[in-house]
């Protein structure tokens, strides 16, 4: 038996001129209109302006480019083929070793965020960023809940996470509490919260209740921009007082009676210590809600999500109440949003509902379905992606958004089921690498 | 297969279901024994799966009662139960014909995911599941072993880490009964759990309905189209065209019921001419 | 008519077809039987290009079509009636059947459909009804209407009968001679059912683990003891 | 070199604002660079993009940090500048900004210096204006929810009301919609004839199109951001029924004639935030020659103390950071120019 | 009285907005199944296509209206279809077979994309044009108020009814339409069936792009003013009134259009305009729980 596999048709160089040819006058026809041709204001009044010099760069620029894209995806799918052919891994093997990869990434990312305000000690921007990129991997594995494993597909998540950030904000300047005490308490307000749009939409499906989800994050947004006495108006809340480290201030000089986190440690006041203490704040939270996540998956309520998202109809019929499922998938989805808005509160210092329009829950989105719906190291993949793109963009200026949008199709069109779309069991019969050796056993 | 006479399990009176101006069951009443295999057969479109929903709590029907004497419960009332409560309090578990299995989950977990009750209250909300307090992890273990009893019995170890919905269409059959299984019914309804067999796996189906029933009492409403398996192991037969019940009896009485043969079995029996 | 040299076919990593050879004469019927999982669907599908042949020749009516797109292979005249009926849940029993034509003569509609209403009167009294709503043996009836309503030269059946009552079991196995004795049409036939198929087949072929491991005609692969042990025994078809 | 920065919503709905801040700054430091730096060093312009999102604005405020600017000017939309602000005081940056919401310095950071009015000085003027001017007349207040646009409004409403003039109309719209007929038939029905906008040029030019579609003459009045020439272009004639407030306009600065010049030479119309942008760089050219450093303790003293010409006039600053002589006026928009009302 | 007559215009002209997107929306919901999020972009694109257009024959001193709306139109559709083409063939055709989000995704992506390309390429400011259609009746010269209803108003409520009837009727009735529906129900099995499926699906987008251009020639008609953001609340309200009227169903989507743009300006006129869109949503939420597929949807049972 052999496997004799076709070598891939190879394109002559006349077909690749022809395909490149045939693209460069698609990029002509859509360059037209847009780069070809401007209007400018010329006193008061709009005129034409034409550009065809950059109309001709630009097309022999796609030209080329596709003949590069061509050859050079023909030449790693060639290599991707005959890799495959020589390899003799079974479906076990390979799917043991994306599982190794996996663990061992997780270790290594793991091993990189504990150490990097250490190798960053005083470089604002990376810890800041850095601190920023676990911010949206804590909701990026609060949404994987709800859409990754659930398959309910949730527009509006950002609502939860105004939830959690306005509340901690108005938790503590209003009343004065501390941030850990504002955390418990703003969390199982956003699960509220999610139970509340959870419960009236239960039988809605896939778009519709997409809409819903996304009309609810508006709603809460509307009604914090109106609602000024209650929320500040669109002017927001600022002055919304950091989280101390038991007790220790930040600051470079405490108030009677209290002291400062320098002055407890006998450091020299830096604002780098506050930074480096949020961003361990938001990376033990991060851990907790992957560890809390991990382990819901392998519970009753984990495996009732992902059957849930399966087929509805089956879970039915092996006895699962679906609405309490769905219910439970919104409120925990909802609770981890909320103590991502609760931090970011923290972290902020200020607060406007400009923070929390539908942008943001579409990045979310694109977190979760980007890093492999329901995939926790996807999720720190893509959220490592997806707030690094546009960092690195600023040095492209106002290409930067471009770029970023670009990023976005590219790497799904790249790897369509995400980045890391290997779905780890949450249970096996016979582990791994032991094969069948006990059967017995069970 | 001289077998004792039991109690009636369930009990459908009067029922009728309609789409519309469609009437898929009509007036249609039903005995359905304890620790017995009933047979539902009928032409296509006859209303049998209709049937199933109706019982499953899928479909509200029109009118009629579907009362259940069960054994722990004492009267349940299955058309005013919603479908998840079918299948978690009155026990009554169905498979579908066409197969609904959770495609990218593994064979065990299908199996696992069927006892989400017990391990959701074994689980305490989660909090004992969260710290694998010893209670749940018992209750775990115990599930495992229950599914892995199911795997064995049906010859699926060896796939019980595969995904599901990747397995031919045979085996997906089987893996749906072993599910239902689990969720450890009174009463199994099996809609057409023979089709996509071929004739040495549905003769092992047969040993399994039997075992079932047999051996575990669990009693069996079947649809089915393959008469090696009805007519082999049911005890009784319904049979029923248009929605309407057109005849009853063993298996002998409905194969050489004239209406039978006129609506349902064809007119001849003999096998037919031989390939030219 | 039909000609497969070696095909290799491929699910991702999983290999289900490993160098299959197969012929079908022009007004043959020839049937594929196999265990679950042997790769028979798999076969009418890489037919189709869909999984396209990884290695290995396919030709239909002398020309090589291993290459052409799914949807002008169909144009070809061969027709499907697959595995799981994929009927279009969503539009009515007669739209569905309108999608049988959609590279047919038109002229031809009328008395296609007719003939599938003769075949199959319930299609006829659910004309108008969502094709999802229908029952299983309703939806597989709409399948073979809809896959005889291109007229094809070639018609793939796979597990025709699942989900049928026996009365149209034996209507279908009735049809398929009919078709192939009045009306010429080549048939390939796949069926859990072997007795009953290899009855009706000139000739069949086995398959096992996606490799041809027996052929020969019908009454030869009826009477070989290997073919009993493995798929005719149990059954009293 | 010497870094120094602007940021300010270089893509996004208020790009053609971050633009103007972006011409501005260019032409200074290539004019400051020309005369040779700031104590013998070239300047080297960072333009950071916060799209006026507040958490961008501290990710920008961020990276200029660790760029190791030594001045700030920007961000743009006070909600940007707020947060931003906290970023730079702790790391000891100096910033000039045009963002107008009170909030910008009433923190008690010190190392903020707002080169513009305040939303509270704007709306009292404007507010003020309506009421001498209109007496008698229907005036409605309208804003567009931003924390810019509410803020002018109810400090219009609040100086109109001061002077004893009711606003018949209190209304809010969503910015970016296209369609304010709505509004238009609320105002025509209600007899409004003044319109008192809190919010940025394009909905007005909007509203004013389609008030005319509608047959309702209508004033507007609005705040800073009508500076911008494309509420003309938008607008059309009707432009010219549009007023605002805004500090003394720097084009007619003698001083400023050459730099204007300049900027026309080079395509640019120095209107809005363009010389704002200018100055900004001139302020901190000044300021670091004053204090022969740009460490942060000097250079905050030496703007707190100093006075400083350039070519929006001349700027002061009190404690708070504010403006010391703000100067608000009213303009009116006039065949394509704007000028000051009579 | 008269003044609720003038906003129960001015709602249904919006209406017809919003609707004349959605219907484009709804058309390419029907054969990807999945909300094409760029959609409110594509407009974008061609409103701006149809600036230039307009611009060009201001500077050619043409000075026909029905020539100038029918040349731009042309002109619009020839190049948004080819937008619409782009689109589909670089980020959706490739994804096609994997989850149903991912296309979403690169949709979003796709937005951003095209919003910053159209910024850059051609400028962050707004593109006025003069007034095109200008004047209307006058309807009722109520004591006080005059109502009345611009040319371009009458147009955009025709334009709107036109196109949803012909495509309409092309879904429903027409082998391409069976196709296309066929596509959207089971891609594999229509190309079994000799259904080129990457052809239909390229077509259906192009047409959907051409709505989209038609709507973005409206709206330059009707507002006269675009700028490269329009297309982003014109998409959240257009793919809302799509949900609204149940999506796939053309007749639908305009009445979720119109039905959206009647809350809006009553809801503005009457009550708290600032709330407007909390009703807008809020009454989508309360239909769909009574309908849980939109007004005209059809309730999608599923046999089991
Ligand atoms: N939801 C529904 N809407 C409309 N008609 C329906 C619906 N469900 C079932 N029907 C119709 O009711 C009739 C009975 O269907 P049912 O599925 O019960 O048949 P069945 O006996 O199971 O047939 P088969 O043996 O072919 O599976 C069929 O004609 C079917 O078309
Ligand atoms: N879509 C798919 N993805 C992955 N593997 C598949 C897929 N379809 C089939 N297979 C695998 O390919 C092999 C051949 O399957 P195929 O469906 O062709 O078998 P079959 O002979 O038709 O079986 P059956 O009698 O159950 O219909 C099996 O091992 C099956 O698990
Ligand atoms: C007009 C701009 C400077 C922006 C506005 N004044 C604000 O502070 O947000
Ligand atoms: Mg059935
Ligand atoms: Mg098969």
């Amino acid at each position: 038996m052999s496997a004799v596999v076709f070598a891939r048709h190879a394109m002559t160089p006349a077909e690749r001129l022809r395909d490149a040819g045939w693209v460069a006058f698609v990029g002509l026809i859509l360059g037209i209109p847009l780069v070809g041709l401007t209007t400018v204001d010329v006193g008061g009044r709009l005129g034409v302006e034409t550009r065809f010099g950059l109309l001709v760069a630009a097309v022999a620029a796609v030209f080329a480019g596709r003949l590069l894209l061509r050859w050079s995806i023909d030449q790693a799918r060639n290599r991707k083929l005959a890799r495959d052919q020589a390899s003799t891994a079974t479906a076990a093997d390979r799917a043991h070793g994306a599982q190794k990869v996996v663990t061992v990434l997780g270790w290594v990312a793991l091993g990189a965020s504990i150490a990097l305000p250490i190798f960053y000690s005083d470089n604002r921007y990376v810890v800041d960023t850095a601190t920023t990129v676990l911010i949206y991997v804590m909701l990026g594995w609060g949404l994987n809940v709800v859409v990754g494993l659930a398959g309910l597909l949730d527009l509006g998540y950002v609502a939860f996470y105004a939830v959690g950030a306005y509340s901690y904000a108005l938790l503590s300047t209003q009343f004065g509490w501390s941030f850990w005490e504002a955390l418990p308490v703003s969390g199982a307000l956003a699960a509220t919260f999610g139970i509340l749009l959870g419960y009236p939409i239960l039988r809605l499906r896939g778009d519709y209740l997409a809409i819903v989800t996304l009309g609810f994050g508006e709603i809460i947004r509307i009604i914090l921009v109106n609602w000024t006495e209650f929320s500040g108006g669109p002017n927001g809340i600022s002055s919304i007082p950091r989280p101390s480290f038991f007790g220790l201030e930040f600051t470079r000089s405490a108030p009677e009676g209290s002291q400062t986190f320098a002055g407890f440690f006998g450091l020299d006041f830096s604002p780098m210590h506050r930074l480096i203490f949020l961003y361990y704040l938001i990376l033990v939270l991060a851990l907790l809600t992957h560890a809390f996540v991990s382990r819901l998956r392998k519970l009753p309520v984990g495996r009732a999500w992902e059957a849930l998202r399966e087929d509805e109809i089956a879970c039915k019929a092996m006895g699962m109440n679906t609405t309490n499922i769905k219910l439970s998938a919104f409120a925990i989805g909802a609770m981890l949003g909320g103590f991502a808005g609760v931090f970011f509160a923290a972290r902020q210092g200020f607060i406007s509902p400009e923070s929390f329009v539908f942008t943001e829950s579409a990045i979310i989105l694109a977190i979760v379905v980007l890093g492999g719906m329901g995939s926790q190291m996807g999720v720190v993949l893509a959220a490592t992606l997806l707030v690094l793109i546009p960092e690195f963009g600023r040095n492209f200026a106002e290409y930067r958004m471009l770029l970023f949008g670009l990023a976005m199709v590219l790497i799904m069109v790249w790897k369509p089921g995400g980045l890391l779309a290997h779905r780890e069991p949450t249970l096996r019969l016979n582990p791994l690498g032991k094969a069948a050796s006990n059967k017995e056993a069970a | 297969m001289s077998k004792t006479p039991t109690s009636t399990l369930l009990s459908v009176r009067n029922l009728t279901m309609r789409f519309g101006g469609l009437t898929a069951i009509d007036d249609l009443s039903l005995e359905v024994p304890a620790g017995r295999i009933t047979g539902i057969i009928g032409p296509n479109g006859a209303g049998k799966t209709t049937l199933f929903n109706c019982l499953t709590g899928f479909y509200k029907p029109t009118t009629g009662t579907l009362r259940l004497a069960h054994p722990s419960h004492g009267e349940m009332r299955l058309e005013a139960l919603p479908s998840h409560r079918v299948a978690r309090d009155a026990q009554v578990v169905r498979t579908f014909q066409n197969i609904r299995l959770f495609p990218k989950m593994t064979v065990l977990e299908n199996l696992i995911v069927a006892q989400h009750n017990v391990l959701q209250r074994a689980s305490k909300f989660s909090i004992a599941g969260l710290f694998s307090l010893p209670g749940y992890r018992q209750a775990e273990k115990n599930a495992i072993e229950r599914a892995a009893m199911w795997l064995e019995r049906l010859k699926l170890t060896h796939l019980a880490d595969h995904a599901a919905g990747d397995l031919p269409y045979g085996i997906q059959r089987r893996i749906e009964i072993a599910r239902a299984l689990c969720v450890d019914p009174v009463l199994l309804c099996l809609d057409e759990p023979a089709a996509g067999l071929n004739p040495r796996e549905s003769a092992e189906l047969n040993e399994l309905l039997l075992y079932l029933c047999g051996e575990l009492g669990i009693a069996i409403l079947l649809i089915e189209h393959d008469m090696s398996v009805v007519m082999n192991v049911s005890d009784h037969i319904g049979v029923i065209s248009y929605g309407r019940k057109i005849a009853e009896g063993t298996p002998e009485q409905v194969k050489n019921d004239p209406q039978v043969i006129k609506a349902y079995l064809g007119e001849d029996e003999e096998e037919g001419e031989a390939a030219a | 008519m039909l000609k497969m040299e070696g095909v290799h076919a491929h699910y991702g990593h999983i290999h289900a077809l490993r160098g299959i050879d197969v012929e079908v004469q022009v007004g043959e019927i020839v049937t594929l039987i196999g265990a679950n999982g042997a790769g028979k669907s798999t076969l009418m599908m890489s037919l189709f290009g869909n999984p396209k042949a990884s290695a290995g020749r396919i030709v239909f009516d002398g020309e090589d079509i291993t290459r052409v797109h799914t949807h002008e292979i169909a144009r070809r005249g061969i027709a499907l009636v697959p595995e799981g009926r994929r009927i279009f849940p969503r539009m009515t029993v007669i739209e569905n059947l309108q999608m049988g034509t959609a590279h047919a003569d038109p002229a031809n509609y009328a008395a296609d459909i007719a003939r599938v209403f003769a075949m199959f009167p319930i299609l006829e009294e659910r004309q108008s009804q969502r094709a999802g709503t229908l029952s299983g043996g309703e939806q597989q009836m709409l399948a073979i209407g809809r896959a005889l309503m291109s007229r094809p030269k070639l018609l793939l059946l796979d597990e025709p009968s699942l989900g049928l009552a026996p009365i149209y079991i034996r209507k279908i196995f009735q049809i398929v001679k009919e078709l192939n004795r009045d009306h010429g049409m080549t048939i390939l036939l796949v069926e859990q059912n072997a007795n009953q198929a290899l009855r009706v087949a000139h000739r069949g072929y086995v398959l096992q683990h996606g490799e041809i491991t027996l052929s020969g005609s019908g009454s030869e692969l009826l009477a070989s003891p290997e073919v009993r042990a493995a798929y005719l025994e149990g059954g009293h078809a | 070199d010497l870094p120094v920065a602007i940021a300010g919503p270089m893509t996004g709905q208020y790009a053609s604002a971050g633009d103007q801040i972006r011409k501005g700054a260019e032409m200074a430091i290539a004019d400051i660079n020309a005369r040779g730096g700031v104590l013998g060093e070239k300047l080297k312009l960072e333009v950071g993009d916060d799209a006026c999102d507040p958490k961008q604005a501290v990710s920008v405020a961020n990276t200029m940090v660790n760029k190791g600017i030594v001045f700030m000017h920007g961000h743009w939309c006070s909600s940007s500048t707020i947060p931003a602000s906290e970023v730079y005081v702790e790391a000891d940056i100096p910033m000039a900004t045009v963002s107008t919401n009170p909030q910008v310095t009433e923190r008690g950071l010190k190392n903020i210096f707002r080169i513009m009015g305040r939303d509270d000085q704007q709306g009292l003027v404007a507010g003020s204006y309506i009421a001498d001017s209109f007496k008698g007349k229907k005036v409605a207040v309208v804003d567009d929810k931003s924390a810019y646009g509410k803020g002018l409004a109810d400090e219009m409403a609040k100086a109109m009301e001061g002077k004893g003039l009711k606003p018949t109309l209190r209304e809010a719209i969503t910015a970016g919609e296209k369609d304010y007929s709505g509004l238009v038939t609320k105002l025509k029905q209600a007899g409004v004839e003044v319109m008192a906008y809190g919010g940025y040029h394009t909905e007005v030019a909007l509203i004013l199109r389609q008030a005319q579609a509608a047959g309702l003459q209508l004033t507007v009045m609005g705040g800073d951001t009508m500076t911008n020439s494309e509420l003309v272009t938008a607008a059309g004639p009707a432009a010219d029924n549009v007023m605002f407030t805004f500090s003394p306009d720097p084009r007619k600065n003698p001083d400023a004639a050459p730099v204007v010049e300049k900027f026309r030479a080079a395509k640019v119309e120095p209107e809005g935030y363009v010389l704002y942008a200018y100055a900004a760089m001139q302020l901190f050219e000044q300021a670091a020659t004053a204090a022969k450093s740009t460490k942060y303790a000097d250079l905050e003293k030496a703007m707190r103390g100093g006075t400083f010409k350039t070519v929006i006039g001349d700027l002061a600053f009190d404690a708070k950071g504010d403006q010391k002589a703000p100067g608000f006026v009213v303009y009116r928009w006039q065949g394509g120019k704007y000028d000051y009302a009579k | 009285m008269a003044y609720a007559l003038q906003q129960l215009i001015n709602g249904l002209t919006l209406g017809a907005m919003y609707g004349l997107i959605a219907i484009g929306y709804t058309m390419v919901y029907g054969i990807i199944g999945m909300i094409n999020f760029a959609h409110g972009d594509i407009f974008m694109v061609s409103a701006f296509i149809a600036v230039t257009a307009f611009t060009i024959l201001a500077a050619a001193d043409v000075t026909s209206i029905p020539l100038a709306l029918t040349f731009v139109l042309i002109v619009s559709i020839f190049f948004t279809s080819a937008y619409g083409w782009a689109v589909e063939r670089t980020a959706y055709r490739p994804l096609r077979g994997s989850t149903r989000l991912a296309p979403l995704i690169s949709a979003i992506g796709m937005s951003i994309f095209l919003q910053n390309a159209v910024q850059l390429t051609q400028g962050a400011r707004v593109k006025p044009i003069p007034p095109v259609l200008e004047g209307g009746v006058v309807l009722w010269d109520a004591p006080g108020f005059t109502v009345q209803i611009g040319w371009s108003q009458m147009l955009i409520i025709v334009t709107t009814v036109v196109l949803m009837l012909a495509f309409t009727w092309m879904i429903t009735q027409t082998p391409f339409g069976r196709q296309q529906r066929a596509c959207e129900q089971d891609r594999t099995m229509a190309s079994l069936l000799g259904v080129n499926v990457d052809r239909t699906i390229s077509f259906t987008f192009m047409l959907g792009a051409a709505l989209a251009a038609v709507a973005g020639v409206m709206v330059t008609v009707y507002y006269g003013v675009v700028d490269f953001f329009i297309g982003f609340l014109a998409g959240i309200k257009a793919f809302t009134a799509a949900v609204l009227g149940g999506i796939g169903s053309l007749p639908g989507a305009m009445l979720g259009g119109l039905l959206i743009g009647l809350i809006e300006s009553f809801w503005a006129a009457y009550l708290w305009a600032e709330y407007k869109d909390v009703a807008t949503f809020g009454i989508l939420c309360l239909v769909l729980m009574l309908r849980p597929s939109g007004l005209l949807g059809r309730p999608e049972v599923e046999k089991v």
